[in-house]
């Protein structure tokens, strides 16, 4: 479905990415793993479109997108949940899901997604008027994935969806996360919390300093030494 | 709990912005020495407890005490200056100035010569800022990060930020050291090396430290007692073990199984 | 009935600043720029206007949309060369930038034109002086103050209840996930100032026919009150915009008509950092704190 | 010590480069070699480093965004005028004056418009020019619109003494720890004052200090163009110091000082051709900020290419005596 | 200062060649250009005049700088003028304000300083003192302020008088003092006195101020622009009581803007009208016909006379020398200009008569003339 080509990505003069190749398949859960500023979040903003590849392609169902427009990356189906969430703080939790479908027309397909979403999240159900920026940590989590599905993305991009969760929401956020891929939507994700991202992943790789360093299913990497001694601490 | 004494006293604390009671009523006290830890949901009003102890915002009820000054409306210097130094959820440091010129800075309030021997380039001036420099370098080398002196804090690797961050804290010659959520974005193994260096400091410097994470390992490793906020509200305290355990934390918190 | 008549005179000027701060007022709302050029496009609408009705024999509502489609044109270009590359710089150095093009526009039109005034011919639209009350109101004073109400109800409506104005403000809290929306960041901008140019095009025209004299240099001080007026009812808020407007209107009116009007525009400002200082965000803006 | 005795050198070098530079113009303009064009292209120049170096304390060390600069070079104009004009005080006092009354006036505005910040205290600090100029425009004393004619009093060894002093003290304060204080508040008043900097203090400080030099300069400008009218200080002057220094390089003082030539070179050039000048400056102006926005030495010093040590660093210095004493 | 001033007397006397350079510091752009403009006008014409035969064996040169109308600009272009361009004379500013801005620097340099139309007072002398190195061609404000006080009173029979005065104007201001001092000293009562800027351009609320004192009469001492502004919207108010300026209000702008209906019954003095009979004037406007295409007004009439004031001096004088030159100035006596004949005061101010014109239509027409 997504196939990465060596791509090298550069901020300025610093490359974040060297050479990074890889390979979603249709309906997988994909993670990515990796220190800080090992250029995980950079990969994501290429493929969505933010940041542009120097050198290498990225395919998707085929078509190159390497350099397009982040708005036409979406309109073809890859929806990015940034790191950080980006709620858009000053506009109600029902203005940011119409945010989400922006580029769609359908308003019945809107509607219905509408549903979905309230029924993945009741939370935002209840807080549809709230302002986003009033939110809780989590709750701006909800919406910022239940903004990203109102795309109907067929891939969907995670940027460290647990970030300063707690670990009661982490919980939540990683079954949703489960649940929105058996509805069928592909995703990759990527996670400081190895141990999470491997246990509802199907296949990792292991990012360091803008180059992959490993890759395989997620249980082979779960009991990979080397993993283990970076990235999951001693347990 | 090494004395009887508590060193901070936060006698029913609150605060509300606009409407909204982000805190309301909260009883903390700390012991000289002591690790405590601080927990709670996202937006349960930890943050916005770290910036009422610092001046950052001023409590709307209850007293905030330290050893026996109050610090209600006290500015955030003032307060620094009488013991309580602090980091950021997110990382503050003054990006454009030298990694020795961050921790320089929170030597100021030691500096003993005026703006005018400065300007005109006193004897004073030169001492003064030969003491913040040798003071400084030898709070780089503790936090090993002396090879990085004369870089930009802002070109920093994450991880040397954070721990810049808390080496710059401690330069202000804190009673109090407020940590919050020092491990957000380190992965298991980072995170097992900065609670190293949390109980290497605590020894060293003789603090008292209060500290604000998510991530249970390490709240649940290295702190002696726990304080749990919930709506900004105090829903328990108690050691690891009871707060492991407690039925209102593990339903407003932990949930179900505790990692 | 001197009081009245001031304050008639008050909100007659003072639907002129809220006309220039309508627009100045959305743009800084949605990119953050002190837009300084806003009154030398202000300036360019007063002169397409002139020039259409006196070179093209255009009557009013055609020579004002023709000011419009050139101002909102002009405001596009300006974004597009101007302050588009410095999207990502400070914002010091985007204002500077906008200083420039501010004089480089003065001075463009002078070496274009020369430096003297011009005056729109009396004759565009008719004024009719109402008498109530020994009040003397000027019809067409009551015919800027409801185009200003409209605009800004109007520029209300876009900003609120449309999709390009969802865009925009989705822009303006967060350009990246904006673009991450499917969102065309760049056309937003770019309608963003298409919009704000097109008002105060309109209010060079309207302006031309209520003062008639029109030059070069006739921006600045009206682009500058206009900020004020902006500020005044918190930037980026556009009813802000419309009550800092009259309401500096008024207070000057107020000053001059107690006898010290070379104390007005000092007033105007006195106001101004006063409210700063008790409302550092205006009086509509929300005081927003950093969260830290 | 060793650093110590180094930076002691490195200054003196400096000192006796620039008493270099003063004798040799001292001589030119002594022995006619300068016309008055020359000379007055000079001191504005000077003048104009004075005010960007004094401002570039504000903006570029200590981030805070003033654009009222002209105000305080105006105050110091009008304070020092009334000196010398009404009250027959010796120009050498009337200087001070001028400083000590713009640093009061700094003093006066910053303590309440500081707690601003951004966009904000920016359009204060506009307001507040336009008011002292709005003042000065209905005094009768000091001549309202039509402004007060003053003697030209003002020299090469005025003009230099002054510019010297200021540069060392700006840049002395700099390299302090009141200056790190100050660029701290620059980088994140937050963290700054949980670091124990008292914020409100520093600001007004580099506010003051930028005050009394900016105002320094009014009397320096006040006694070099025979008449002052409160129209010479309006808006459009501050922009043009706020130019120097964004130009130049937020945070450098090098680069102000280099923009403040500058421009000052390229306005004096230009008032050869009256109607392209503008156009000129303002594509000047536009075309630098695109293609360096961060200004013409971003923020490094000039010293920084040489890989030499900051040029301007310690010392007592006598020449300080004029102003202080 | 001084060094300078002698420095250029030398090269100015001996490196001149065939070449007496005059600088023109004039406002040729901003806010009153028009003066600047016909002053101009007036200027190269008499300049083209003078060389056909030449002084003394040399051509007059015009080096101009524009001020822009404003003060600032005006000190800069006289230290240039005499600095760079080393001229012998300067002749400029049109207004008051603007010239005032040059005082101190003819005066330090010892360059003559000679201002066509700038008709305040203190521009020739200040405390009681004379500047010696600077004079005029016009009248001055006290006279012009006379002269419409007594008309008021005694052609249009007021009794009561408001003053708008634009304080950015040193002229503005001392005619007005002038104007009341005359009319008050004749039976007649200011009931309004009220100010604005130059560049204003809302002046509703203090012409609401005026109507509520119900004066019979308005002298309003102002350029042009403004006053176009302030006449409209007087009008617009309801006040239509006949209202006075002077010189300043002269210029095809201020039709323009006040519009032809808004300016009927209102009045000005002024230096000279094109429709006098007299033939020197008539000679004049028909040599400005032909350069120009358009009738000159009283600042081109100035313009051209301040060029012949300076001619007769420097011939006079027999070198370019600027001391020299204001020697001869200070003596001028009899000489026949097109705005009336030229005698210089121990004040450097000369006595001329004034003319006052009356606005229909749009059109200035010649009321009457009065000596001094
Ligand atoms: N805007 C930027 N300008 C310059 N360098 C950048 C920028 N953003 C990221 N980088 C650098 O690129 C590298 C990769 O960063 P990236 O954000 O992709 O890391 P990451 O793996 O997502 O880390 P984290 O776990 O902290 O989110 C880092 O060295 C970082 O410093
Ligand atoms: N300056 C402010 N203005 C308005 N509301 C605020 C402000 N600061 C904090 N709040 C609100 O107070 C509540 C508590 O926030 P706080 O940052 O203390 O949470 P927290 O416990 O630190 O959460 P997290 O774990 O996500 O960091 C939140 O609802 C937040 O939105
Ligand atoms: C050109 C004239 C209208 C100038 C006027 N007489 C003045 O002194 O300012
Ligand atoms: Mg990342
Ligand atoms: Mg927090």
């Amino acid at each position: 479905m997504l196939k990465v080509e060596s791509i090298n990505v550069f901020y300025g003069n610093i490359q974040a990415l060297k050479g990074v190749s890889l390979e979603v398949k249709e309906g997988e859960i994909v993670t990515f793993i990796g220190a800080n500023g090992a250029g995980k979040s950079t990969l994501l903003k290429t493929i969505s479109g933010l940041l542009k590849p120097k050198h290498g392609d990225i395919l998707y169902e085929g078509q190159s997108i390497a350099g397009k427009a982040a708005q036409m990356i979406v309109k073809q189906g890859i929806s990015h949940v940034p790191e950080g969430r980006r709620i858009f703080a000053n506009m109600t939790v029902e203005e940011n899901l119409e945010l989400g479908a922006f580029l769609r027309k359908d308003k019945d397909g809107i509607r219905e997604d509408f549903e979905k979403v309230y029924h993945l999240f009741p939370r935002l159900l209840e807080r549809r008027k709230q302002l986003a920026g009033t939110l809780s940590g989590g709750e701006q989590q909800m919406l910022a994935m239940g903004r990203a599905l109102m795309a109907r993305p067929r891939l969907l991009l995670l940027d460290e969806p647990s970030m300063g969760l707690a670990p009661l929401l982490v919980k939540t956020i990683f079954r949703i996360i489960e649940e929105i891929n058996s509805f069928g939507t592909t995703i990759l994700l990527v996670e400081q919390n190895a141990n999470m991202a491997l246990s509802v992943a199907d296949r990792a790789y292991v990012i360091e300093s803008g180059r992959v360093v490993l890759s395989g299913s997620a249980e082979e990497l779960n009991a990979s030494e080397q993993v283990k001694m970076a990235y999951l601490g001693g347990h | 709990m090494t004395t009887n004494i508590p060193l901070l006293k936060a006698d029913h604390v609150g605060i509300h912005f606009g409407g909204l009671k982000a805190l309301a009523g909260v009883n903390i006290e700390l012991y000289p020495g002591e690790l405590v830890g601080l927990i709670g949901p996202n937006g349960a009003g930890k943050t916005t407890f770290f910036n009422l102890l610092t001046g950052v915002y001023e409590p709307t009820e209850g007293s905030i005490v330290l050893g026996n000054e109050k610090l209600n409306g006290l500015a955030p210097y003032k307060i620094t200056r009488k013991g309580i130094s602090r980091t950021f959820q997110n990382i503050r440091l003054f990006g454009e100035l030298s990694v020795l010129d961050n921790v320089k800075v929170a030597y100021h309030s030691l500096a003993r010569h005026s703006i005018f021997s400065s300007i005109f380039r006193f004897p004073s001036h030169f001492s003064g800022e030969k003491e913040i420099e040798e003071k400084a370098i030898e709070f780089l080398k503790i936090f090993k990060l002396e090879s990085y002196m004369h870089e930009k804090a802002k070109n920093l690797p994450y991880g040397q930020q954070r721990r810049l961050e808390i080496a710059r804290a401690l330069a202000a010659h804190p009673k109090l050291l407020l940590l919050d959520e020092p491990a957000a974005g380190m992965n298991p193994q980072e995170t097992q090396e900065l609670m190293n260096l949390i109980a290497f400091i605590r020894e060293k410097f003789h603090l008292t430290i209060l500290l604000i994470e998510h991530d249970m390992s390490l709240v649940m490793g290295v702190c002696e007692r726990i304080y749990v906020l919930d709506h900004g509200q105090l829903i328990a305290h108690g050691t690891p073990e009871e707060i492991r355990n407690h039925p209102k934390v593990i339903e407003a918190y932990l949930g179900e199984e505790v990692s | 009935m001197e009081l009245i008549q001031q304050l008639v005179n008050g909100i007659s000027l003072g639907s002129i600043y809220a006309l220039i701060a309508l627009g100045y007022t959305m743009v800084y709302g949605i990119v953050r720029l002190i837009n300084f050029a806003h009154g030398d496009v202000f300036m360019i609408g007063a002169f397409v206007g002139f020039y259409a009705i006196t070179g093209l024999h255009l009557g009013f509502f055609s020579a004002l949309l023709l000011a419009m489609a050139v101002c909102s044109l002009l405001g596009v270009l300006i974004e597009r060369i101007a302050y588009k590359p410095l999207r990502n710089a400070t914002k010091i150095a985007a204002l500077i930038t906008a200083i420039g093009v501010s004089l480089l526009i003065e001075y463009g039109v002078i070496y274009i034109r020369g430096a003297q005034p011009e005056a729109y011919p009396g004759t565009i639209l008719p004024d009719k002086k109402i008498e109530l009350f020994g009040v003397t109101i000027s019809s067409q004073s009551i015919l800027i103050l409801c185009t200003s109400i409209v605009l800004m109800i109007l520029l209300q409506l876009i900003v609120h209840k449309t999709k390009i104005g969802k865009a925009m403000r989705a822009v303006s809290h967060d350009a990246e996930a904006a673009r991450l929306m499917g969102i065309n960041v760049d056309h937003t901008i770019s309608a963003t100032f298409a919009i704000g140019s097109a008002l105060a095009g309109a209010a060079g025209v309207i302006f031309g026919i209520y003062y008639i004299k029109i030059e070069p240099l006739m921006g600045i001080i009206p682009g500058l009150k206009a900020f004020v007026a902006a500020v005044f009812g918190g930037i980026g808020i556009i009813p802000g915009a419309m009550v800092g407007g009259l309401a500096l209107g008024v207070i000057e009116a107020l000053v001059s008509g107690l006898g010290y009007s070379l104390w007005r525009d000092g007033v105007a400002f006195i106001v101004l950092i006063l409210i700063l200082i008790f409302r550092p965000s205006g009086l509509f803006g929300k005081n927003v704190r950093e969260k830290v | 010590m060793m650093t110590t005795l180094k930076r002691i050198n490195g200054f003196w070098l400096s000192m006796v480069l620039a008493l270099v530079f003063f004798g040799a113009v001292h001589l030119l303009i002594s022995g006619g070699v300068l016309n008055s064009f020359y000379i007055n292209t000079l001191f504005f120049m000077a003048i104009n480093i004075i005010l960007a170096v004094s401002l570039h304390l504000i903006i570029g060390i200590t981030g805070q965004f003033s654009i009222g600069h002209a105000g305080f070079l105006a105050v110091g104009a009008y304070a020092s005028a009334i000196m010398t004009m009404k009250l027959q005080i010796p120009f050498s006092l009337a200087l001070l004056v001028g400083g000590v009354t713009a640093a009061v006036a700094g003093l006066l505005i910053g303590i309440p418009s500081l707690r601003l910040k951004g966009d904000y205290l920016a359009i204060a600090t506009l307001g507040f020019g336009e008011i002292v100029r709005i003042i000065l425009l209905n005094v009768d004393y000091v001549g309202g619109a039509s402004g007060m004619t003053v003697t030209h009093l003002t020299s090469w060894p005025w003009v230099f003494a002054c510019l010297l002093i200021t540069i060392i003290v700006i840049a002395n304060f700099t390299n302090s720890t009141h200056g790190r204080a100050c660029i701290s508040i620059r980088e994140d008043e937050i963290a700054a004052d949980s670091m124990g900097i008292n914020t409100t203090y520093y600001k007004v400080a580099a506010f003051v200090i930028g005050s009394f030099f900016a105002g320094i300069a009014g009397g320096l400008y006040a006694h070099h163009f025979y008449i002052i009218q409160p129209t010479n200080f309006g808006f459009l002057k501050s922009f043009d110091i706020l130019i120097f220094v964004v130009l130049g390089g937020l945070g450098s003082m090098s680069g102000a000082v280099i923009a403040a030539i500058l421009l000052t070179i390229v306005s004096t050039f230009l008032q050869d051709y009256p109607e392209t000048r503008m156009i000129i400056y303002s594509l000047v102006l536009i075309l630098v900020m695109i293609y360096r926005p961060k200004g013409l030495l971003g923020t490094r010093e000039l010293t920084s290419f040489f890989r030499l040590r900051r040029a301007v660093e310690g010392g007592k210095q006598n020449d300080n005596k004029h102003t202080v004493a | 200062g001084c060094k300078g001033g002698a420095q250029n007397t030398g090269s100015s006397g001996d490196g001149g060649g065939d070449t007496i350079k005059i600088g023109a510091n004039l406002e040729l752009s901003g806010g009153v250009a028009s003066y600047g403009q016909s002053i101009a006008e007036g200027l190269e014409l008499a300049f083209e005049e003078i060389n056909k035969e030449g002084i003394n064996g040399k051509e007059l040169e015009l080096v101009k700088v524009d001020n822009k109308s404003e003060a600032a600009e005006a000190t800069n272009g006289a230290i240039k003028l005499i600095s760079q361009d080393q001229v012998s004379a300067i002749v400029g500013a049109a207004t008051s304000t603007n010239t005032l801005a040059q005082v101190q620097v003819a005066q330090d340099n010892k360059v003559p300083l000679i201002t066509p139309t700038g008709t305040n007072p203190t521009i020739t002398n200040k405390d009681g003192k004379v500047n010696d190195f600077v004079f005029r061609t016009c009248f001055i404000d006290p006279f012009q302020g006379t002269v419409a006080a007594k008309f008021a009173l005694d052609e249009l029979k007021v009794k009561s008088a408001a003053v708008l005065i634009d304080t950015a104007s040193d002229y503005s201001k001392g005619l007005a003092s002038a104007f009341k001092k005359s009319f008050e000293e004749n039976g007649g009562k200011i009931v309004a006195e009220e100010a604005y800027v130059a560049k204003d351009t809302d002046f509703r609320a203090t012409l609401t101020r005026i109507k509520s004192a119900n004066p019979q009469f308005i002298f309003l001492p102002g350029y042009y622009e403004e006053v176009g502004l302030i006449v409209k919207q007087a009008r617009e108010l309801g006040i239509n009581v006949p209202i006075m300026g002077g010189d300043g209000w002269d210029s095809p702008t201020l039709v323009e803007i006040a519009g032809k209906e808004a300016l009927n019954n209102t009045f000005i003095t002024n230096h000279y009208s094109a429709n006098d009979p007299d033939s020197k004037i008539q000679e004049f406007v028909k040599a400005f016909k032909a350069k120009y295409n358009k009738t000159p007004d009283g600042f081109a009439a100035l313009g051209y006379d301040t060029a012949y004031f300076l001619a007769d001096a420097i011939k006079r004088a027999g070198d370019a020398d600027p001391e020299k030159i204001k020697e001869a100035l200070a003596q001028t006596k009899d000489l026949a200009l097109v705005s009336g004949v030229l005698t210089l005061d121990k004040k450097h101010d000369p006595v001329k008569s004034a003319t006052i014109l009356e606005y229909k239509n749009g059109e200035q027409q010649f009321k009457t003339k009065v000596n001094p």
